[in-house]
């Protein structure tokens, strides 16, 4: 995957103030108090169930939060535009494209959903972009999981969004694949864009991150700058985090 | 104007992914036939009363079959989570539901249009002497299912009883739509002046513009999570 | 006269039926909640001494 | 509301309620004259009517009450929609059963097509589908919010079910209606405006409780929230 445009994003500063969210009775995030910088690199980390999807959903403005504050730079999220969704690229657990049309057809309709001025063009940027430009007339129905993985990627990208929210992006991909997403990652890091990334598999996905955060029942057990060894050091943390939790 | 883009841009989407799967139009064709041929057995009336029950009998094969391809069409967008693209886009949400009412009316019209001669045939109907009445009938009436079907569709996909949640909701609501489209049908049926239907057509009318406004206004928390 | 009296005791007589019926309801619901309320509040009062 | 006043103030509401009804039906029973034409059944009118202005107002409250919550998310007004509309159902219910029973001495059928009686059956299946709604949706906040949707869709349909009935033109004209010139006795009248003091009041009674109920569920979703945190 060639490299992303070298566009200096003006990212704005993500602060979340004692936010929870709860789904019944159920705590996914419990009083979060974090500032991502602009232009950080974040791998969120955590077992399933830690909150991990429900804060990136948050922060793409998928979900409200129950408690508590959200603020892009000095903006309440619940205040923000629908323009301001320009700025936000999101993938999720599910690829969010449409079976029956094209790979190419799918990225037009989004291209014109977000306004995008020369649509097909940029389409076809995109596809090329993900190596996809092979399959752009295959409908999403016939494509693998991970080209399905890549075509959803290429979608979140269309718009060039100034913050990327990625939640476990490395689904479905092999790994040469999965090596470069992480250097796109690193690249779109480079050019001065947030992201902000989920992952369940601790080792594997620390590499390009700037910042870790581990999640752990909604509130945070770790947080500090990527180092060599943390993934040891985290999952020790884990561990003794799931005695306590059965006491 | 980016409104407009948006609309299109559903409408597009949805005319195109229905033109290769015709998902919707076989379940409203299908089962607005099955209903036909229910109803014929069920009644086998003579000429005389079929223009007089005519009326009804086809609202209500057009309503059940509506309620059906309207499920249809809103899974479209709940299969893969497209509904969460949606929601992503920088796009207005009453704009999203005007994309989806015109997909809704289009596809709804086009079937009524081929259920029709199935009805004339099975009651025995002369239903084209007035064509242009009818068509404002047909267009009044199903619009006014799918405003407010293109909410509701939205409403019960984040049911656990999708399928039961829409004609649940959407039937009593639509009910001074089915009495103003029956009374219309039986007028023109009969072969009596449309004059006399001038009450209906404005309850029709005003129907529609209230709930296109009102569903317009609200589409957008429905989408909420 | 005979036929309009029996009319209108059932008429009082099902109102009453449904009021009283779901008034009845209300208080077990309610009653179920408050027990539920109170075993919480033993568990929580349990858990902050520990 | 803590405690304390709530249990005063569900007191005086219970105590006022026993009071009005009480007196509303001594004067149903003893006092109002028996009407002319329709002779003693027409005594149902002093229930069914006001039921029918109990219910509707209850549900006048669901739609301001879903307004409220869709402009300020507060989950109270969610659990104020809720009440109305259940205890609304409850009255719409009553309305349902009296008035066939009241129909079928006067006009010989259970049910002639009223409009005000038709409206109130649609409106009783519209508010029966907005708490078939709140059974099936797990999330409370989505709960609220998709109800609120509905709640007032609902209400805005009622007036022009209304009218939609209205031409239909094959009922019975409604001989007491309260008002359009039906000549209420000035008894009735009286008679009539206690009742409908009465099933305020015993509305607000139910309101209240149900309110209450709704409380207590927030209440227990919290404490199990505590207990995991």
């Amino acid at each position: 995957m060639p490299a992303p445009d070298n566009r200096a994003a003006p990212s704005p500063r993500i602060t979340l103030h004692s936010l929870s969210k709860f789904f019944g009775r159920f705590i996914a995030l419990d009083r979060l108090s974090l500032v991502f910088e602009p232009g950080e690199f974040v791998v969120v980390l955590g077992r399933n169930g830690a909150g991990k999807t429900t804060l990136l959903r948050t922060l793409a403005l998928l979900l409200l939060p129950s408690e508590g504050e959200l603020k892009f730079d000095s903006h309440p999220a619940s205040r923000l535009p629908h323009s301001f969704k320009q700025r936000l690229g999101f993938v999720g657990h599910e690829i969010a494209l449409y079976d029956d049309l094209t790979a190419e057809e799918n990225l037009r309709f989004f291209a014109r959903l977000y306004g995008i001025a020369d649509g097909p063009r940029r389409a076809a940027e995109v596809l090329a972009e993900m190596d996809l430009a092979q399959r752009a007339q295959s409908r999403v129905r016939n494509l693998s999981r991970g080209l399905k993985q890549r075509l959803a990627l290429a979608r979140a990208w269309l718009h060039q969004p100034d913050i990327l929210l990625l939640d476990e992006p490395a689904t479905g991909l092999d790994a040469p694949t999965r090596e470069r997403l992480h250097e796109w990652l690193a690249r779109c890091h480079q050019s001065g864009r947030t992201v902000i990334a989920s992952s369940h598999d601790l080792a594997e996905s620390l590499r390009p991150a700037t910042r870790v955060l581990l999640l752990e029942s909604g509130r945070v057990l770790f947080d500090g700058p990527n180092a060599p060894n943390l993934a040891e050091e985290l999952r020790a943390k884990l561990v003794t985090a799931a005695r306590e939790g059965a006491r | 104007m980016s409104a407009w883009r948006v609309a299109t841009a559903l409408l597009r989407k949805d005319l195109r992914a229905e033109w290769r799967t015709k998902d919707v139009s076989t379940a409203i064709l299908l089962f607005g036939f099955t209903i036909a041929v229910s109803f014929a057995f069920a009644f086998k009336p003579t000429p005389d009363e079929a223009r007089l029950i005519a009326g009804g009998l086809l609202w209500l094969g057009f309503l059940f079959s509506a309620v059906l391809g309207l499920n249809r069409g809103f899974a479209r967008e709940t299969a893969n989570n497209c509904l969460e693209a949606l929601r992503l886009a920088p796009a207005d949400p009453g704009s999203l539901y005007l994309g989806k009412l015109l997909s809704n009316l289009l596809l709804l019209l086009l079937a009524e249009l081929v259920l029709l001669p199935v009805f004339g045939v099975f009651f025995n109907l002369t239903l084209w002497a007035r064509p242009g009445w009818l068509l404002l009938i047909l267009l009044l009436g199903t619009w006014g299912v799918a405003a407010l079907g293109t909410l509701f569709s939205a409403v019960s996909a984040n049911t656990r009883m999708q399928e039961l949640m829409l004609p649940l909701l959407l039937l009593p609501l639509t009910v001074p739509v089915l009495v103003a489209a029956v009374d219309l049908t039986t007028l023109l049926l009969a072969g009596r002046p449309m004059s006399e239907g001038g009450l209906q057509f404005r309850l029709l009318a005003g129907f529609d513009i209230i709930f296109t406004l009102l569903c317009w206004l609200l589409f957008g928390y429905v989408l909420e999570e | 006269m005979d036929v309009g009296l029996k009319h209108l005791f059932w008429a009082f007589a099902l109102f009453w039926l449904v009021h009283a019926g779901y008034l009845l309801n209300l208080s077990f619901r309610q009653k179920r909640l408050a027990d539920e309320l109170r075993a919480l509040k033993e568990s929580l009062g349990r858990k902050g001494s520990v | 509301m803590s405690d304390s006043t709530y249990h005063r103030v569900s007191l005086a509401v219970f105590a006022a309620t026993v009071a009005l009804l009480l007196y509303a039906f001594y004067q149903v029973f003893f006092i109002v004259p028996t009407e002319v034409k329709m002779g003693v059944v027409q005594r149902i009118f002093y229930i069914h009517m006001p039921s029918a202005v109990v219910s509707f107002n209850l549900f006048f409250v669901v739609c301001i009450a879903s307004i409220g919550y869709l402009k300020t998310r507060r989950l109270a007004w969610d659990s104020v929609a809720v009440a109305a509309a259940e205890v609304g159902t409850v009255f719409c219910a009553t309305v349902l059963i009296t008035g066939p029973i009241w129909a079928k001495p006067v006009w010989g059928s259970w049910w002639a097509w009223d409009p005000r009686l038709t409206t109130t059956l649609i409106l009783f299946l519209i508010f029966v589908g907005y708490l078939m709604l709140r059974l099936y949706v797990e999330d409370r906040n989505r709960r609220a919010l998709l109800s609120a949707v509905v709640g007032i869709i609902g209400f805005a349909d009622v007036p022009i079910v209304y009218m939609a009935n209205r031409f239909r033109g094959q009922h019975p004209a409604p001989v007491l209606g309260g008002g359009e010139g039906s000549g209420l006795a000035p008894e009735m009248l009286t008679t009539l405006l206690w009742s409908l003091a009465a099933l305020h009041a015993l509305g607000l009674l139910l309101f209240l409780q149900r309110y209450r109920l709704e409380q207590m569920r927030t209440e227990v979703n919290e404490l199990y929230r505590a207990l995991r945190a």
